[in-house]
């Protein structure tokens, strides 16, 4: 029986300094909307360099930003990218609005209002969060996506220790299809007096101050709001619905956390709820010849457990007695070797 | 302009109570705040009694209802209240509208924005309220004024019984079936009914705890409410505009804080800026025909008792009296404010 | 081999009507401290009513009080109670204060401040409660405060339609010796001018407007308070902290929410993250002799299936295959026959 | 008392520079505003230049230094500032100390809590600052009283290079170690340094925006404050009350505001209530010879030019100016004030 081609040549690595132009050319592809990843070769030389000292432990797990390439090893092409910062936050605010409830009773004229409200937040700072996540439309296909966005969870799996209890992920919010956000048009413009695009570069850019120089400062009640601006608040990108999807799966939640120029949402988990803390496994590595595998074997997620070069591939394979049998392309892509330690983990939630 | 010569302000009596009942039949709902139900209105009468009765150094709970009456006819044509201390037994709430200014040197941006915040900023100010006069028959602008600024001379002649500050809220906009765009934006969203039906629950009271518990309690910034309930904030009902100008005339000036329900404004002042208190002029009464007529054209005051048990107050055209230190009042003025010559009484210019 | 006679005589069941005299007579022991079980025979008669109500599935879900007593079976005497409201904060607003994080940050001088805040809240409206929570002191032995504490997630297991998607317990919070509060003498004292006992009390019987009257509305940092205050935000009493851990090794956290009183924690989980929900499983109930029964088995729960006659016991047994043998007087207990099924959880969580 | 009759009052110029340097030296860190080092001072200085030389229609960046000279020795003996608008590229940050109530009638409860609010309602208003006096024989009070309110006196005469409000922070309670218990119990929370350190970093501004990017948010509740900062909230620092007595005199009056550093307090007044506007005299100058010697005692009065662009004050006693059109200055008043006979200068009871 023959693997599927596509997803055995691809592996999710820590990225390499040589690794820095086909970023660039990745960065140029990526189009607006993600503010993390954007084609500026100062910028993305910057975040080689603190991503490369992070997979070498030179700098402290707070100010690390793990960032993974997917390398196509039949062609050595970088095809996807994706990271794990260790921390927002420290060093510019990281805000959100914080979805509360007020209740406003009276007993009297038996009125009892339920109210959701906005407030201006800090809470997330410090968290761990996922971000820059691009696949090349080439390879949208098979287990590619899965494999990109999950490798990030086995990497935490293996080493929980080097980050705090939570972890976030930014959701980009709903547009309009001209781009407009009704949320930004109806809130965020009467205080900043600026285009919504504006505003987010210069979030992006970390010139943060301006937002506690214009931000309203006090909670807000929903209800103020027109119901076109209402609406979005949590709700995603149509273009961003397949990634929270993924994600949710993973033990990320929406827990009313949302952004405060799009309301698009924050989804959030305490580390040790992560599905892969609870069902990734160490296995040891058999040398397996192709013939082996059948294609009734599920597939699964295999990363080697090294800190510095941490690969990750989607293998169709099995565990048992915490062994697992891996083609010779599998451990060349993994970087190990028979008798090494894996981490592996089914590649879908077998949890509703 | 002559006069009005039959008209007369003095406290509420109890047989006054059929008669307003009558006016409150005539007042609109939502625009009007004097009490419109039977119970409503004699507590209302028996305050005031119990009030002008009171000897008071300090102001507390009493309230002053006075009514307007056409003495020619012995018709009760108005009335209107003061309250030594607003929001007694609990808060008087209003919004205060702040201004925040809005500054990003870095971006060069620079604007303001406005927030509405309830505060009890106005809570023992004294407050003038319940001013209604019958427009049956188109509504007299010097009796207007009498009614009004009356209480204020009343104020004048027994400070004790009030605070240095005054208040009026004035009617919002409302259209003709009582909706209120303020209220549609705000009030509604939190007590979940109609303006009207708040109104009536809640009395026309701006000092219940109720709204402490409905109400919001944060700012309401001004750009999020919608632009109908933003050009109501501190505009006023067409009804109140006349009561606006007599306040205006007098010294009220529309200050930081609207009504929380309609919007309406607050009109305020210090009593040094009132006119009744710093323009009015202590005279001797005199007969009319003690001096002779004079021929130089005459101004029309308003003209009141100093006796803050024996309140009455008129309108009466005289010569200007500021080179005077007597006023001369016809026997029928003296007679409408049981007066006789040898009193003092308080003029003020209408 | 013999069973712990104690665990095994008793029961924990769905209160009835005929209960309430045992009930009161327990309220009068439970002392201070828990404002929802006091003797007061009135209320105690409108709780049962409720209750009976809710068992009989007769009042909507959301107005529901689950009370259950723990029965020794050997003498009749009803030794514990507990709760579970199906809703809390839908008559009367339900306050927190939730701790939330600002940052105030100035790049010119090179300022980070990282800030606790507390917020005036009524997020948690709307959720599940666990609470009345009393094991007279003759019976703190062996399993049955865990047996007490514990049934009532077999319960929402068992029903988890009849439940919103969170579930909290409000802990009591720290006092000191003399039973005082550092928090209340340090903010609510201020706005209140009233003592901590005079507050509880009114909270506790529903006179929530004055709540709404003279709580501080505008969100505080935690810094302003003295460290005797601050020290003792999300702190239990001490006699509180075994039934906290009990409930945090079923899956409750600690997440920043708080009383406004005496700052004890609120401890809350999402019921789909309960212990109970991933680890209970039903078995079919197998007759067996005493002698069947090693001391190497393991305490388990074993709850019936029936909502308006749940009970809940502690047995020594296994399950293998889906089937579990319970003995004569277990069945009875349990008001069970073999052939029916029940629920079975282990008594102690596996996972750290 | 004689007035001191060497002073002068003028504005600053580009060689008072040293003696700026020299009084600086002398002021106490914290305590007074004026600029500290020669760069901030020659800044102040060609701004005040700047400013007085510019024609203005409306108040803007304009701000104006003067000196207190003695004429005897040539000798720069004090400065102070007026500030055309407070908060200029900016927002002017304070605390507003804004009353709750506290009632529930339910419980029988009513008492009020104070909470500071931080907010820019002062922005835009003129602003006095700067003030000092070298104190070193002890600060004569009619000097001090001559340097503050000759600023008045300027602002009286060109009123279209200020605003209708004015207001003067005063130096809030520090220990002679720089310890401010307000700055303890709140701005240290969130600067995390001293309050001198702080002051420095800041140069004394209240319009940074990193006062908005550091300072609370939301309303303070005064009773969680400990008691030594709630202690020092809208008190005066020692060497602050000779200031406080100079423009309490004068019209001003603390209000609600307060430093949002030190506690100090804002005085605030409408310019209508200031007596350099209200109260002071415009007379024509003669020549003291032209009258007899009055045998009437004498009232001393701040006089100063009518012009904008030849500012001066000095202090002068005269008979009491309330029935003359005229003030009979000495031929050595007039060479300070560089004024002629026949000119006019403003005069104000001092």
């Amino acid at each position: 029986m023959k693997t599927n081609p596509n997803t055995n040549t691809c592996v999710v690595r820590a990225i390499q300094e040589r690794d820095l132009d086909a970023l660039m050319t990745m960065a140029t592809q990526v189009g607006g909307g993600m503010t993390t990843l954007k084609p500026d070769l100062a910028m993305l030389t910057e975040r080689v360099d603190i991503a490369c000292a992070s997979f070498a432990g030179q700098i402290a797990p707070e100010h690390r930003d793990y960032l993974f390439v997917m390398e196509d090893t039949s062609t050595g092409r970088l095809v996807g990218v994706c990271a794990i910062k260790g921390a927002v936050g420290l060093d510019e605010p990281f805000y959100n609005y914080r979805i509360g409830t007020l209740v406003h009773s009276s007993s009297e004229l038996k009125i009892f209002s339920r109210m959701d409200t906005l407030y201006l937040s800090n809470d997330l700072t410090g968290s761990a969060e996922l971000c820059s996540l691009f696949l090349h439309p080439d390879y949208r296909t098979g287990s590619n996506g899965k494999l990109l966005s999950k490798s990030r969870f086995l990497f935490i799996a293996q080493f929980p220790h080097l980050f705090p209890p939570r972890l976030i992920a930014e959701m980009r919010g709903f547009q309009r299809a001209d781009g407009t956000s009704p949320f930004w048009d109806h809130l965020g413009q009467h205080f900043f007096k600026m285009d919504f695009d504006r505003a987010d570069e210069l979030s992006s850019l970390g010139k943060k101050s301006f937002i506690a120089e214009l931000m309203p400062r006090h909670p807000l009640y929903v209800a103020y709001l027109p119901p076109a601006a209402q609406e979005v608040i949590g709700m995603v990108h149509v273009d961003t619905a397949p990634a929270r999807r993924l994600l949710e799966q993973e033990g990320l939640h929406y827990e009313g956390y949302v952004d405060i120029f799009d309301a698009g949402p924050v989804l959030q988990a305490r580390i040790s709820g992560l599905r892969a803390l609870r069902e990734s496994t160490l296995a040891i590595v058999d040398a397996a010849a192709p013939s082996e595998f059948a294609s009734i074997d599920p597939v699964i997620l295999v990363a080697n457990t090294t800190l510095h070069d941490f690969r990750v591939i989607a293998a169709q394979s099995g565990t048992a007695q915490d062994r697992i049998a891996l083609s010779e392309q599998d451990r060349q892509m993994l970087a190990c070797a028979p008798g090494d330690p894996v981490r592996t983990m089914s590649l879908n939630s077998h949890r509703k | 302009m002559t006069a009005p010569s039959t008209l007369l302000v003095r406290p509420v009596t109890e047989a006054d109570i059929p008669a307003l009942e009558a006016l409150a039949a005539g007042a609109t709902a939502g625009v009007h705040t004097l009490p419109k139900h039977r119970d409503a209105i004699e507590r209302a009468v028996q305050r005031s009694i119990a009030s002008f009765a009171a000897r008071v150094d300090l102001p507390s709970e009493e309230s002053y209802t006075f009514v307007l009456e056409d003495s020619a006819t012995g018709r009760v044509i108005g009335s209107a209240a003061l309250a030594a201390m607003a929001g007694i037994n609990g808060t008087f709430f209003a919004f205060r509208n702040d201004v925040m200014q809005q500054v990003s040197r870095d971006l060069n941006i620079s604007h303001s924005v406005h927030a509405l915040t309830l505060c009890s900023g106005l809570t023992g100010h004294s407050q003038l309220s319940s001013f209604y006069v019958d427009g049956g028959d188109g509504i007299d602008e010097a009796a207007a004024a009498l009614l009004s600024r009356a209480r204020l001379l009343f104020a004048a002649i027994a400070p004790q019984r009030f605070g240095d500050r005054f208040f009026a809220s004035l009617a919002g906009v409302t259209g003709s079936d009582g909706h209120s765009p303020f209220w549609e934006a705000l009030g509604r969203k939190f007590f979940q009914i109609d303006f009207l039906e708040a109104e009536r629950l809640i009395e026309g009271g701006r000092n219940r705890s109720l709204i402490i518990e409905l109400m919001p309690h944060y700012p309401v910034y001004v750009p999020l409410l919608p632009g109908d309930a933003q050009a109501a904030m501190g505009q006023v009902h067409g009804e109140g505009e006349l009561p606006l100008q007599i306040l205006s005339d007098e010294g009220f000036e529309p200050d930081e804080f609207i009504d929380i329900f309609d919007g309406g404004p607050i009109l305020q002042a210090h009593k040094h800026a009132l006119r009744s208190f710093s323009a009015a002029l202590s005279r001797r009464v005199a007969a009319a025909d003690e001096q002779p007529a004079s021929q130089s054209a005459t101004v029309t005051y308003l003209v009141s008792t100093t006796s803050d048990n024996q309140f009455r107050a008129i309108l009466f055209d005289a010569p200007a009296l500021d080179l005077s230190d007597s006023i001369a009042l016809s026997a029928d003025a003296r007679h409408r404010l049981q007066v006789v010559v040898g009193d003092t009484v308080k003029c003020v210019t209408l």
